[in-house]
């Protein structure tokens, strides 16, 4: 299990890295909201795999995964999306600024 | 029994999620890559359902209620979009 | 008590002349003196005690984790040292008053004087090696605003900047040191320090130490090499140069040498050092003196010299050496001042400082004269005036030292006399080429006396110069005595003050010295020829220049050479950079796989694994057509929720599920905006150099990942599990965690939210006014509208239950609130957005600053419960329909976080819905 | 007994599942492809969700009406996608086999408000 997940954090990160080296806005912007995919799951899985224990506290439950590593990414995951916002919207002024979308602003 | 058959069932929904994915990799059509992001979706409840019966656990319920909600309002985005550029007009 | 109000009063006082300057210059003068004349009134008042051999002592701690408290400490010597400070810098408001011409602004000046004089005193009195050095850097700061006071001159600006950088880079070694001393001793606190000297000598770290804090001495005090910023300070304000830069901030390097005279001097390194530089710069400067034709010029060298020397004189490491040098520093600041004082004013009258033009002014302005003649003769060491007892006990000391350099024995005194006739020559060709010779016609003013009040700080500072000189053990000794104790700290060394110490070498010395300058100044034409030819002008300022534009292009090389404007490259060096790093740890450090963790994987697992790869294959093969990158990108949402829900996250699934779909809505309406094909364009080259970082930094991070995950490990949240439901009221952790252990950072994160919102409705405002588009029936199929109309009620209804339920079951504020703004969202795709904002009326604003206003406000109300911040209490209910939930105090919060979520998230998309195309587009053909 | 039922169930809406997702990867064209998933995987899941359901029961926590949820929402949206999905191919002139008919198919939604 923990091999999967690492190789699919690195496929995520890697296909995230090419699109981030693009030369126009979308892809990079695309790059960017996987490697955020890639980060939240390496940090979810530094608190390690553990099947079917959910922190969420019942009777006669005694074994629970790291919550912390969750609460830390359930909010990484919503400030992701608000940065991944804002850099959409400055690539479409970008765009009708300088009638191009590359992120060298250049033409 | 109950766990045979999920083995089985579990087996048949990720080859129709396979399937599915083919669909949207080959293409050709936009539409058609729509259609199978929206099936996929679908299988993907299906999945959570079963392995939410095999953990006989009830937490991961709203995760597919979720699924269900999210799969549609994105297939409506993406329709939209197909129809007329603008999604909001 | 008193001590901290001296220390502080001219900072507290800043304002009062940038106000007072509109009520005229005089009051403006008055006012700014008021501080200085209490704070000296204090000292005064505190001085009996100080003689009576106390120290008096303040302190409170700052931050005590770096040992810095605000300590301040009034011996003899510092007491010695405020006063000259707050004596001098009331002559210099009175002299400035007067200085000052109607056009400069006077109370941009009298505030940065205060500023420093604050600066100064915080030198001279803190307790605390650290808030020393903090007043140290504060004067090198006011320096370079009173240098630059007349922004207009280029050579101001210059010199302004010359100055600062030297002296702060001094600063910085100074720091350094001084840090360095602290942990020899173990405590910054100055009395301790000087208390340890045979410790820091005995310590292995003794020499860098030293070296350093002396770099900052020798810069602050203009000595050679870090000299030649002094000259080109002259372009200050003449008030500026008087104070600063000869009675005051120069003397912060001596005044340093003093300072720590028991703590660091005694070594043969301390001996070498010291006096070898003070050496250097007694003769360099004096030398230079005699050829400089600006009257300031002439002055700032001769202060070079007459630095050197004191230095020199601390330099011998002897206590006696250490009388004559504080004795120096006295009267070195009384005869400088007031010839710097005499400068201006023969500048002021004559409109010129330059010594060819001026000459026979003695006709002119006689008391002028003799006002700068004494003070002159004072600095040439004429008996009878102060310069000359502390010249003899210069040249006693030197003649003492001088067996210490056995056979080269001879060399000290020679060189000490050739610098005591240097100065003597120069003293006499600042008075006799000025104020005798036949007088010039060509001046720019018609020269005549300066006003009465302008004169009045020039003598009085020239009667001290006279008291001094004629009853040293009466008017000095005992401040002189009591100085010592505070320096050396113990009983002070006979020394005798007297005018008369018989016919001994170093009454010969002086008269070899005084002898020999006139006559040099009789000869000046041939020397000056010499000069001329022997010396080259390679000035001190050409070297600066030319390092600082050698460092200026080098650092734009460098920066040039990894960012020329383009975000890949930048981007490619930072991952390469990056995976260099990784890579070197890899090598460095081994690769352990830790078999801890090994869960085994449903083949379920595989197939969930297979999918993603092949589709981030895809992505980055189709990636050109962005609509089906925007798809696969969805796809990978989907797959890692599915991996949240397996790898037990199910708060996470939920969060990412939603972000998903709002993110996939947001990133159409940007496409729509934007071209739908990524062209090709990089080279081949590029991409694989792209592909092999891609792959390089996707492998490390597998690799990392699998590292991570297979070390065994201890978590600390086995705390938070514990105490969810008792201390938190709430069984689903993460949520307790979100709003109730960790409900501040929660806090930060929802206001970013909102900030982000806020940005992007900024960014978006001109165009945002959509044209009312036709509404055009064939964009909201009927099955649509009834389909989402149904819809709306359930998702709110879904929305509501995942909000209460959230505190025990996944589920919570941040969901809820993406869950509500996709129903929202769903509305507006459905009817259009012009339909929907006839609807949902009002801005999304209110809701944004009521969500952060509740969530900030059950913080405060924890407050007036005595319990710190966002402290949550909780109890049960039972609601009508959704049966029994928990209403704690966190879920207010919570309620925050979800009107925050829907406010900002629903603001940015709707803002950019709005956003008129470029030429909608109708149908389009994809190619795939 | 309920066990019994609901692996019945399982199996039954894993073979629609599966049916549905066949059709969309095996169909000729685009709005042949529509069907599958809009019929065969809805009704998939119906038993599943009913599968789910049952399992819920039999596992004690008695019956509880949250799970029809799911199943309503899919009843409302499987049609309207497919519809809306549909509409836009009509629109965009995708490919069929058979000629689309003649553009009539406006008519349904241009009365409303």
């Amino acid at each position: 299990m923990e091999f999967l997940i690492a190789t699919g954090i690195g496929a995520m990160t890697a296909a995230g890295i090419y699109l981030m080296l693009r030369r126009r806005t979308f892809p990079v912007i695309l790059g960017l909201s996987l490697l955020s995919y890639a980060v939240n799951l390496f940090l979810v899985s530094s608190g390690r795999i553990a099947i079917n224990q959910p922190p969420v506290i019942q009777a006669g439950v005694s074994e629970y995964t790291d919550p912390l590593p969750q609460a830390l990414v359930l909010t990484a995951i919503v400030i992701g999306f608000a940065m991944t916002a804002f850099v959409l919207v400055l690539a479409v002024k970008a765009r009708t600024e300088t009638g191009s979308d590359d992120v060298d602003g250049g033409a | 029994m109950l766990t045979a058959a999920l083995n089985i069932a579990i087996a048949a929904v990720l080859l129709a999620m396979l399937l599915s994915l083919w669909r949207l990799l080959r293409g050709p059509a936009p539409e058609d890559r729509v259609l199978a992001l929206d099936t996929l979706y679908i299988n993907t409840i299906a999945l959570v359902l079963m392995l939410s019966i095999r953990f006989d656990s009830r937490l991961y319920f709203e995760a597919a209620l979720l699924i269900a909600m999210t799969g549609f309002v994105g297939t409506i985005a993406l329709a939209k979009y197909l129809l007329r550029g603008n999604l909001m007009d | 008590m008193s001590l901290l109000l001296i220390a502080l009063l001219p900072f507290l006082c800043i304002p009062l002349p940038l106000l007072a300057v509109h009520y005229g210059r005089t009051a403006c003068a008055w006012v700014t003196a008021l501080g200085p004349a209490i704070a000296l009134a204090l000292l005064l008042g505190s001085a009996p005690t100080v003689f009576g051999g106390e120290t008096v002592t303040v302190a409170w701690s700052w931050l005590p984790v770096l040992g810095l408290e605000l300590a301040f400490v009034l011996d003899g010597y510092s007491l010695l040292f405020a006063a000259l400070i707050l004596g001098i810098g009331l002559l210099i408001i009175l002299y400035a008053r007067y200085y000052l011409s109607e056009s400069d602004p006077m109370g941009r000046f009298y505030a940065m004087l205060l500023a420093f004089m604050g600066a100064m005193l915080g030198i001279v009195l803190s307790n605390n090696l650290i808030l020393m050095v903090i007043f140290w850097e504060l004067t090198s700061i006011s320096s370079f605003l009173l240098i630059g006071y007349w922004r207009h001159l280029a050579e101001a600006r210059q010199g302004a900047r010359m100055a600062l950088t030297i002296t702060g880079a001094g600063g910085l070694c100074l720091l350094a040191g001084v840090l360095l001393l602290g942990e020899i001793v173990g405590s910054y606190e100055l009395t301790t320090v000087l208390d340890s000297g045979e410790l820091i000598r005995a310590h292995p770290l003794y020499e860098l130490t030293l070296v350093l804090i002396l770099l900052g001495a020798f810069t602050k005090s203009a000595q050679v090499p870090f000299h030649f910023w002094l000259p080109h300070a002259m372009a200050a304000p003449t008030p500026v140069s008087a104070y600063l830069h000869s009675a005051t901030m120069v003397k912060a390097g001596v005044f340093l040498l003093a300072r720590l005279f028991p703590a660091l001097a005694g070594s043969d390194l301390w001996f070498f050092l010291v006096s070898g530089v003070g050496l250097a710069t007694l003769v360099f400067g004096a030398y230079g003196a005699l050829f400089k034709d600006d009257l300031k010029g002439l002055l700032a060298y001769s202060t070079i010299s007459h630095l050197g020397l004191i230095t020199l004189l601390f330099g011998l490491g002897t206590p006696a050496g250490a009388v004559a040098g504080v004795f120096h520093i006295i009267n070195h600041a009384t005869f400088k001042a007031s010839l710097f004082m005499s400068a201006g004013i023969i500048d002021h009258e004559a409109g010129t400082r330059d010594i060819r033009r001026l000459g026979g002014l003695r006709h002119k302005m006689p008391h002028t004269m003799w006002l700068a003649t004494i003070a002159a003769a004072s600095m040439a060491g004429v008996p009878l005036l102060n310069g000359f007892i502390s010249k003899e006990m210069f040249f006693a000391e030197v003649v003492v030292e001088s067996e210490r350099l056995g056979a080269a024995g001879w060399l000290l005194p020679a060189v000490a006399t050739l610098g005591g006739l240097l100065s003597a020559a120069y003293s006499i060709r600042f008075v006799h080429d000025v104020f005798f010779g036949d007088s010039r016609e060509s001046l720019p003013k018609e020269p005549h006396e300066p006003p009465r009040y302008m004169r009045v700080p020039v003598e009085v500072l020239i009667g001290i110069c006279v008291a001094v000189g004629v009853a040293p053990a009466l008017v000095i000794g005992p401040v002189l005595d009591v100085a010592m104790a505070g320096v050396l700290r113990g009983e002070v060394p006979y020394y005798s003050l007297a005018l008369w110490h018989g016919f001994k070498l170093p009454l010969f010395m002086s008269v070899i010295a005084l002898g020999g300058g006139l006559l040099l100044y009789l000869w000046r034409d041939r020397a000056e020829a010499l000069h001329e030819r022997v010396f080259p002008a390679i000035t001190g300022k050409g070297t600066f220049e030319a390092v600082l534009a050698g460092a200026v292009a080098l650092s734009r090389g460098i920066t040039r050479a990894f960012d020329n404007g383009s975000v890949q490259r930048n981007l490619a060096w930072l991952l390469t950079a990056a995976i260099v790093l990784g890579g070197y740890g890899l090598w460095t450090g081994g690769y352990s796989v830790g078999d801890a963790h090994q869960t085994p994987a449903p083949w379920a697992a595989f197939g969930i694994w297979a999918m993603l790869l092949a589709a981030m294959t895809a992505l980055v093969v189709l990636h050109r057509n962005r609509l089906i990158a925007l798809i696969l990108v969805g796809v990978a949402g989907l797959l890692s929720a599915v991996t949240f829900i397996y790898i037990s996250a199910p708060d996470l699934a939920l969060t990412q599920l939603s972000v998903e779909v709002v993110s996939v809505i947001l990133l159409l309406m940007a496409l729509r905006l934007l071209p739908e094909h990524t062209p090709r364009e990089s080279s081949a080259g590029r991409r694989l150099r792209d592909g092999a970082l891609a792959v390089l930094g996707g492998g490390g991070v597998a690799a990392a990942a699998y590292a991570v995950m297979t070390q065994p490990f201890t978590t600390i949240s086995d705390y938070h599990l514990v105490n969810s439901v008792p201390g938190g009221g709430g069984s689903n952790v993460v949520n307790v965690i979100l709003v109730d252990f960790r409900g501040f950072d929660t806090f930060g994160e929802i206001t970013v939210l909102g900030i982000a919102a806020a940005c992007v409705f900024a960014l978006l405002a001109q165009g945002a006014s959509a044209t009312e588009s036709a509404h055009r029936e064939s964009n909201h199929p009927l099955m649509l509208l009834v389909g989402s109309r149904v819809m709306l009620p359930m998702m709110v209804a879904v929305a509501l239950y995942i909000f209460l339920r959230g505190h025990n079951l996944p589920g919570g504020g941040f969901i809820a609130g993406l869950v509500a703004t996709v129903a929202l969202v769903t509305q507006y795709m459905a009817s259009g957005i012009h339909w929907s904002e006839r609807r949902f009326t009002g801005s999304y604003f209110p809701v944004i600053g009521w969500g952060l206003l509740i969530a900030g406000a059950t913080g405060v109300v924890s407050w007036l419960f005595g319990a710190p911040f966002l402290t949550s209490a909780y109890t049960y209910v039972d609601w009508p329909v959704l049966g029994h939930f928990e209403i704690a105090s966190a879920m207010a919060f919570d309620l925050g976080v979800f009107l925050t979520v829907v406010g900002a998230v629903v603001l940015m998309l709707a803002n950019l819905g709005k956003q008129p195309a470029h030429g909608d587009k109708e149908e389009s053909s994809w190619s795939s | 007994m309920l066990e019994a039922l609901a692996s019945v169930l399982i199996l039954f809406g894993a073979f629609f599942v599966l049916v549905g997702s066949l059709g969309l990867a095996r169909l000729p064209d685009f709005f042949t492809r529509l069907h599958g998933p809009t019929k065969a995987t809805t009704l998939g899941l119906a038993a599943v969700c009913a599968a789910f359901i049952a399992f819920a029961a039999g596992s004690g926590n008695g019956l509880s009406v949250r799970e029809l949820l799911i199943l309503v929402f899919l009843f409302i949206t499987a049609p309207v996608s497919a519809f809306v999905l549909g509409r836009a191919a009509l629109r965009r002139g995708t490919p069929s086999m058979t000629p689309p008919p003649a553009p009539l198919e406006d008519a349904d939604d241009d009365r409303h408000r």
